[in-house]
């Protein structure tokens, strides 16, 4: 089915769904405000921007990030537990759903296409490597990569390694750098040059 | 269910496709598409009228979706299928008033729809009172299993919905995480009450799952539940 | 390789669709259509013109077709685009060539073709001038296994044409039969020369590959080459 | 892609190999008439119409069935090794290729849409009792089932169970009465009310 067959489909059944009093047409202006405003990657950048500053509460996001996050009131779901899992030297950490697409909404906002297709899922467990050099991300061969499947309601965030030269900016600067992909863990912060 | 849904480590999918965001490393957010988000509160209203008993119950309607069609129809073309299964399943619409509406629309007659493979639909006892804001619930007994313990998971067979990807059964793994006990999908999503059950995480090495040509020093973590696994030998 | 190729088990395909043979309990048969015909002929041009080196070399290019290709194209149309890969591969026809035919024929620009992901073309020893009629051997060395042995088969990873199905792997089975040595499909098919391996047939209880699901008394047998096979303990 | 699409882009493969010397377009006639004729189950039928009156054939053909049809020359081709498996009361054998749609043309002719299509090739090998009743086909509980998964160069053929009542036919008789299905394992031959 083409992207235009399913907006036909769907536009069928919401007509359908509305004339029986099963949907609200205004619900989803509210879902699309939600979505497009309030909830998305700018909230996790938020939480990593202040860990990386906040030596106290990156500990607390480490060690439990839903008690971490509670403050924050975000809204958008898919976090019934946020698991988040630092990069290191040693370490890199990358996230996906092979059976799905679970993601946590809450903090990083709707999933990518890429997240979502069969090419990400079906390959990312079995050669993360690999995957990661689509994204131009070149790990070095003795940093272990671990991969996390999130296969029940357990949401995971990547928290990246701050790039050399960013300890200066303010909390409010590194929110629109750092970015979704490097709390999936596809991507590694780099201070591009300008 | 083995479905279509369960790619982990397979092979022939091609590279990765980057979004606007991936390539402009910049934040894009939201719904790219209009009908993306009226398929998102369809799904909502499924849940609020009881076409979707629960989250395990709504993903399975994704995963009978006809295998072609899983591949085609994209994340918010799954959620369509899975959404008029449920529908039409719940008594809400009829197949022939989906159908009818669409080819009014201008639908071409020939396009493909989601399949419903045939189902009883299960009955679902009506929500609890009590008020979860999580699927994790008190443990109804004991853990089994304990952090460092090495297990391997087993497939409970059938055709219903599962949470155990094909991809790490029958391989050894070590437990590196506890959650507690959660709602257990393979029973949830079929009517068989929320059934908890505890949850870990499993840590496998990528040699051990992907044989001599695995990617070097790649390790693979995944939250699997208690009925799956058994101690390795 | 782990492709969409590898059905056994896998759940979500539907019912059987009859032919006419079937439904009329009759002798039907031959050739539906002529294209068909004509498919079957280019895939024996292709071993006449060298650009299918032998049969294990065939199948992995259908094995290669894009996974929506492979399920939606029927048996034909998958063996029209294992020829086309092979054909662009041995460099006989450029793609464009076929894409330009393809469009003066009247055919849809936007119709999906197979894909072909890129894989370095192996380089094949010509064929041994010894005829063989079969793909059956004289073995290298003495079979390591005899019949009634346990087994359990492992994949031996990579992306190559391999002829081990993912739903036996990890299970233990028994040796019901020994074949003596063939060509082995894994080296075969992609120019590492014929390294005939034993062949044995082995031998699967229903319930230990399906779990406790599984139908009563069904054996599943199949024959499996000597190096996906250990001992099982 | 569909079947119209298909053709029309083999349509064009052949034209472009013809124009090139690299297909003789006669060679598709050949093989039209090959399969057509002279290729087809009614070579299978006659081997287990003489198996059912030839005990020492039919003792040959289970003992090593490729030398027991080897004095036939059929042709088709993919019969390297053929191993012949008897249905009884207590056995019923079902064949299939789950790789690809291996089949022993020699004897069977080409395979069935149904043998090469995603449902069957599925299906057989974890539910064989279940989709044998799509082909009406009801196996007693008691009965084993035995399914061959050929996927190596070994076919299988299976030789059916003479109904009763059949005794007294021809061989000659027999091959049009005994069906395709029967020899892959999907049907359980029965005597037909007229």
């Amino acid at each position: 089915m083409s992207e235009k067959s399913a907006a036909i489909r769907a536009e069928a059944l919401e007509s359908l769904l509305v004339e029986k009093g099963l949907l609200d047409a205004a619900r989803i202006d509210d879902v699309l405000t939600l979505y497009n405003e309030r909830v998305g990657p700018m909230n996790g950048a938020m939480l990593v921007a202040k860990a990386w500053r906040d030596v106290e509460f990156k500990q607390q996001l480490l060690a439990d990030g839903t008690a971490a996050i509670a403050q924050f009131a975000f809204e958008g779901g898919q976090v019934d537990k946020l698991v988040v899992v630092e990069n290191t030297a040693e370490v890199h950490n990358v996230v996906v759903c092979t059976l799905c697409s679970c993601y946590p909404w809450a903090v990083l906002g709707l999933p990518p296409k890429w997240y979502k297709d069969p090419a990400y899922r079906s390959r990312v467990v079995r050669e993360p490597r690999a995957v990661l050099t689509d994204f131009g991300t070149h790990l070095p061969a003795e940093q272990e990569v671990r991969v996390w499947d999130s296969s029940a309601e357990v949401r995971y965030m990547v928290l990246p390694v701050q790039p050399k030269g960013w300890e200066t900016l303010s909390e409010d600067e590194l929110v629109n750098k750092i970015t979704r992909d490097s709390m999936i863990g596809v991507e590694v912060l780099a201070e591009v040059a300008e | 269910m083995d479905g279509i849904h369960d790619l982990g480590g397979k092979q022939g999918f091609g590279n990765v496709e980057l979004d606007a965001s991936s390539i402009e490393k910049r934040h894009i957010h939201g719904f790219n598409e209009r009908w993306h988000a009226a398929v998102f509160t369809i799904m909502n209203s499924l849940f609020a009228h009881g076409a979707a008993a629960n989250t395990d119950h709504f993903r399975h309607s994704v995963e009978r979706i006809d295998p072609i069609n899983y591949l085609s129809d994209g994340y918010y073309g799954r959620w369509l299928g899975g959404a008029e299964t449920m529908l039409v399943e719940a008594g809400l619409l009829t197949q022939d008033e989906v159908n009818n509406r669409v080819l009014s629309k201008g639908h071409k007659v020939a396009e493909p729809i989601a399949a419903r493979p045939a189902e009883q639909s299960p009955t679902f006892a009506p929500r609890s009172a009590a008020y979860h804001p999580t699927a994790q619930r008190e443990p109804l007994a004991n853990p089994i299993f304990a952090i460092g313990d090495n297990v391997v998971a087993h497939s409970l067979g059938g055709t219903g919905h599962t949470r155990l990807p094909s991809y790490v059964r029958g391989i050894s793994g070590q437990i590196i995480a506890a959650h507690g006990a959660w709602v257990f999908p393979d029973a949830n999503a079929h009517g068989h009450g929320e059934a908890p059950k505890h949850l870990y995480t499993v840590r496998y090495q990528g040699a051990d799952l992907w044989g001599p040509n695995a990617e070097e020093s790649v390790v693979l973590n995944i939250d699997l539940f208690e009925p799956y696994l058994e101690l390795a030998q």
